[in-house]
């Protein structure tokens, strides 16, 4: 209780200094939190993106059914395929001719130009899972060509895993510069206040006496903080996706993490947790120096 | 009660603050500290106050080795002490009446108790209508006051000043040393630095004096 | 010189108290160019996209030689048009038997199925340029069929013109903050150091000499956080191609803007200026307050 | 050269620090303000100091409508007086050569007339082992001595000290005052606000006395 008051006597005696402190919280909740955002929207879309990835294996013109059956019956046991869908090179033309553009080219060959060809899905992707699949069907007799769109998702997921490695880094440069800068915004109070602090020591404060007020300093502007910091991201993320809806039609909403749901309970205790957590690590910090 | 055993103290640049000291005081007594500036005075309240140690010697206050005092138990030690700084150290950001209460507060007095205690204090120094404002407000002897009632507002068992009327008027002086006096007749070990020849030679009290760092009088 | 000196001095007398100065500076510098080496990468790469965008028209098979030396000579008048490449069906069969994979199914056919083609390079990337193109085309007889790889770009550019929103919001927000941030630490020091001043006043010093300092140690900061702020991104992008180039073969350096040259002056000189600019401002934000 | 005329001062809550308060000081006079705590002595100062304005009446000073003078003329005013502050307001992040200096640095004095000019300061005034500490390290009376030579160190016309002998000893105190004397002795006009019944009587100057902000002697 005590404390408390002194927070708010400390607020209105030295205002701005508290406003800085909370505006560092802000940033940095927001900052994380908009890392965090974006980082699992990333690996969301990616996972999506992935989980589209086949295997799409031709067959040599005119391979016997019974062949064929073995080949799909044998390569379901394989731990890495999800479903197997064969396509009869008759099923793939009737789909051709769907699109009247290819049909037009369709029309120019005589006959059937497609082969037969086995669809694979993956259980999960990876490299390896695919390479299993692919060494499999390469060891089998009437295959033609095997084809996979891995390649460009792993440049992609290459790129990415750059682009994580800079952003974890910014994210961890970001964690420690909030906490200098808290520490030292409380640092920086502690000094405004040093006459204060000699003075209560010299009248017989006990040392909790006069640091607890900076401790609850610290997790009051984490908490209030952190609480502002997701309402800014909550704003920004909402304009977004308005904005996105009405500029692209892409609808971002549909990625899980910017669900309401999501939002409203855990984003948001999780952003003052941070910013609590933020706050209170940082009086934490800023009282070892001063208090020798 | 209070024993200075051959006291040593010396600053940077060869300064003796304090050189060879050696008094002591029993309890209840009224002692007067006295010695041009410079002298050692505040040094010895320093000391006293454990706010610093001797270079050698020892310290004794009822019966306890001050210097050798558990770092957590030097608060408690010091609200058995009133102290009247020399330079006041009032809080600027609180008012008259939060820096005469806050050796109440620090002690976790109830809220009745400081507010009842605090205003009859303020009354006998006679800052009645001042109670709220902050003492940046207060004349030089309105601060001297508001020091002397906060270190008289836990009634503790020692109650030291160094040059408590220095801001004072004469009528003032006396007022304040006769509230010293009637604290002094219940008990309370009173010790106090002053330059003022004439309060000291009218009180007829025992005096204390330093030159230089060493003991002259005792 | 006083200034200076006065600058130095009160880094002694609240060495931390600098630093943080210095240290959000150093924040706000590093943030600003890497967005602004981010954005302008972006907007390179784009570009070098764009340059590759043709119109491919194909041609029926069997116009004469006449007519499509007509059409090209009209459309090298064109003014979105750059250059123009006619390809015959010929031409175009002997460039994919070289792939042995399209080899292989291009002997499936009988004859050549290829149709004669024209390549289109555009002056400037713009969705107008492109339909102009393709309505000239399209108004021509003997035209077949138009591609262009616009759509995907266009979808791409939509994405990168809704990230560059967002950063730029970031950005302007970025730069608000190190404003409020920069300005209020020196109000921190003038407020902790508001007795000085006060005594100064009362000693009889004036204004100009009174509030140099300040503005001196705002230059200084900004100067320094620059500086260091310069050497972060470059030591970030150093490591960052380094490292690209290790795990994924692409060459970053490539991209003009993280070309040594450009490292070297341009982009020192305008950190040290952004950050100096940052602390002269945020100095001068400081001043109107607290010398009432 | 200084005229107080029927200058008023009421703070808040009705606090009447200067009531009708009228007197003339000539160039070359050495005054004595008097009175008990509080009767308004350090207000007459920081009115002549342009750090307060009155509620009421004129203040002429060398003929000048204080209360009239462009702002950014202030600081110019303040250099022509050498105040005394009652508290002293030292610079406690500067030694005590550099808080002397202080006002010669401000009118950009060359550093080497600083560094006569101050170190023959501190030797007068017997500090003179102790230039490169920092006040907090000085006794209560050095740190008025100190207060003193800076405030003397640009030969100002005008000496104006609040309580200049509160944290001094008798010696010291004379010490000072003579050199107030000699100072005026060669045409500064002194005004020195004093309890101390002893020196104001001894010096036989010539004394305005406040009580409760109402001038009852001039
Ligand atoms: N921290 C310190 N560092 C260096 N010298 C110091 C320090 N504290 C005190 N001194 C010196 O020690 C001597 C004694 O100082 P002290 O404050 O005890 O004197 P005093 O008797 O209280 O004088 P006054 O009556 O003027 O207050 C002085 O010469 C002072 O300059
Ligand atoms: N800023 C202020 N706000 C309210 N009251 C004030 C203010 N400044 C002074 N006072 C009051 O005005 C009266 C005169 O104060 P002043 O400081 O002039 O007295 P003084 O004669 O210097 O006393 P002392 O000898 O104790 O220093 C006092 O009652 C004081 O409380
Ligand atoms: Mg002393
Ligand atoms: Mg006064």
């Amino acid at each position: 209780m005590r404390w408390l008051k002194e927070v708010f006597l400390n607020f209105r005696r030295s205002g701005f200094m508290s406003l800085i402190s909370i505006g560092t919280i802000v940033l940095a909740v927001t900052a994380l939190g908009g890392y965090y955002l974006i980082n699992e929207s990333i690996a969301y879309t990616v996972k999506r993106v992935q989980q589209k990835v086949e295997v799409v294996v031709f067959l040599h013109d005119g391979l016997e059914k019974e062949k064929i059956d073995n080949i799909i019956t044998e390569a379901k046991t394989l731990p890495a395929v999800a479903d197997i869908v064969f396509t009869s090179k008759e099923d793939a033309y009737t789909e051709f001719l769907k699109d009247p553009d290819i049909a037009g080219i369709m029309k120019t060959f005589d006959g059937n130009p497609l082969p037969d060809s086995i669809n694979v899905k993956l259980k999960e992707y990876s490299k390896d899972n695919i390479n299993k699949i692919v060494k499999f069907f390469d060891s089998k007799e009437g295959v033609e060509d095997i084809q996979y769109g891995g390649s460009e998702i792993d440049n992609l997921i290459n790129i990415i895993n750059v682009v994580k490695m800079i952003a974890g880094a910014a994210g961890i440069i970001f964690i420690v510069s909030a906490l200098l800068v808290v520490s030292n915004i409380i640092k920086l109070t502690v000094y405004a206040r040093r006459q204060d602090i000699y003075i209560f020591r010299m009248i017989g404060a006990s040392e909790s006496f006069i640091r607890m007020p900076f401790i609850a300093e610290g997790i009051v502007h984490g908490f209030i903080g952190g609480l502002i910091g997701w309402g800014l991201v909550y704003g920004v993320v909402t304009i977004l996706i308005t904005q996105v809806r009405k500029e692209t039609g892409i609808d971002l909403a549909e990625f899980y993490l910017f669900s309401p749901d999501f939002f409203n309970i855990k984003f948001m205790l999780a952003s003052i947790g941070t910013g609590t957590l933020l706050g209170f690590t940082g009086a934490i910090f800023a009282q070892g120096r001063l208090f020798r | 009660m209070i024993k200075f055993n051959h006291v040593y103290k010396v600053f940077e640049k060869d300064i003796k603050a304090l050189d060879d000291v050696t008094f002591s005081i029993e309890k209840g007594e009224f002692v007067f500290l006295t010695g041009p500036s410079g002298a050692g005075k505040t040094t010895v309240f320093n000391m006293l106050y454990r706010e610093e140690t001797a270079d050698m010697g020892t310290i004794f206050v009822e019966n306890t080795d001050i210097f050798h005092l558990a770092k957590r138990k030097i608060p408690f030690y010091r609200r058995r002490i009133g102290f009247v700084f020399q330079d006041f150290k009032l809080l600027f950001d609180r008012s008259i009446f939060e820096n005469i209460a806050l050796p109440l507060t620090i002690t976790g007095a109830p809220q009745e108790f400081i507010k009842k205690t605090v205003h009859e204090a303020i009354e006998k120094i006679g800052l009645g209508g001042k109670a709220d404002l902050n003492p940046w407000h207060l004349s030089g002897g309105e601060k001297q006051k508001t020091a002397i009632a906060r270190a008289t507002i836990l009634n503790p068992p020692f109650i030291m000043a160094d040059e408590p009327t220095g801001n004072l008027d004469e009528e003032s002086s006396w007022q304040i040393m006769n509230m010293f006096g009637e604290l002094n007749s219940k008990g309370t070990t009173i010790m106090i630095a002053s330059h003022n020849k004439e309060i000291t030679s009218r009180m007829a009290k025992r005096v204390i004096r330093l030159e230089s760092g060493k003991v002259v009088l005792s």
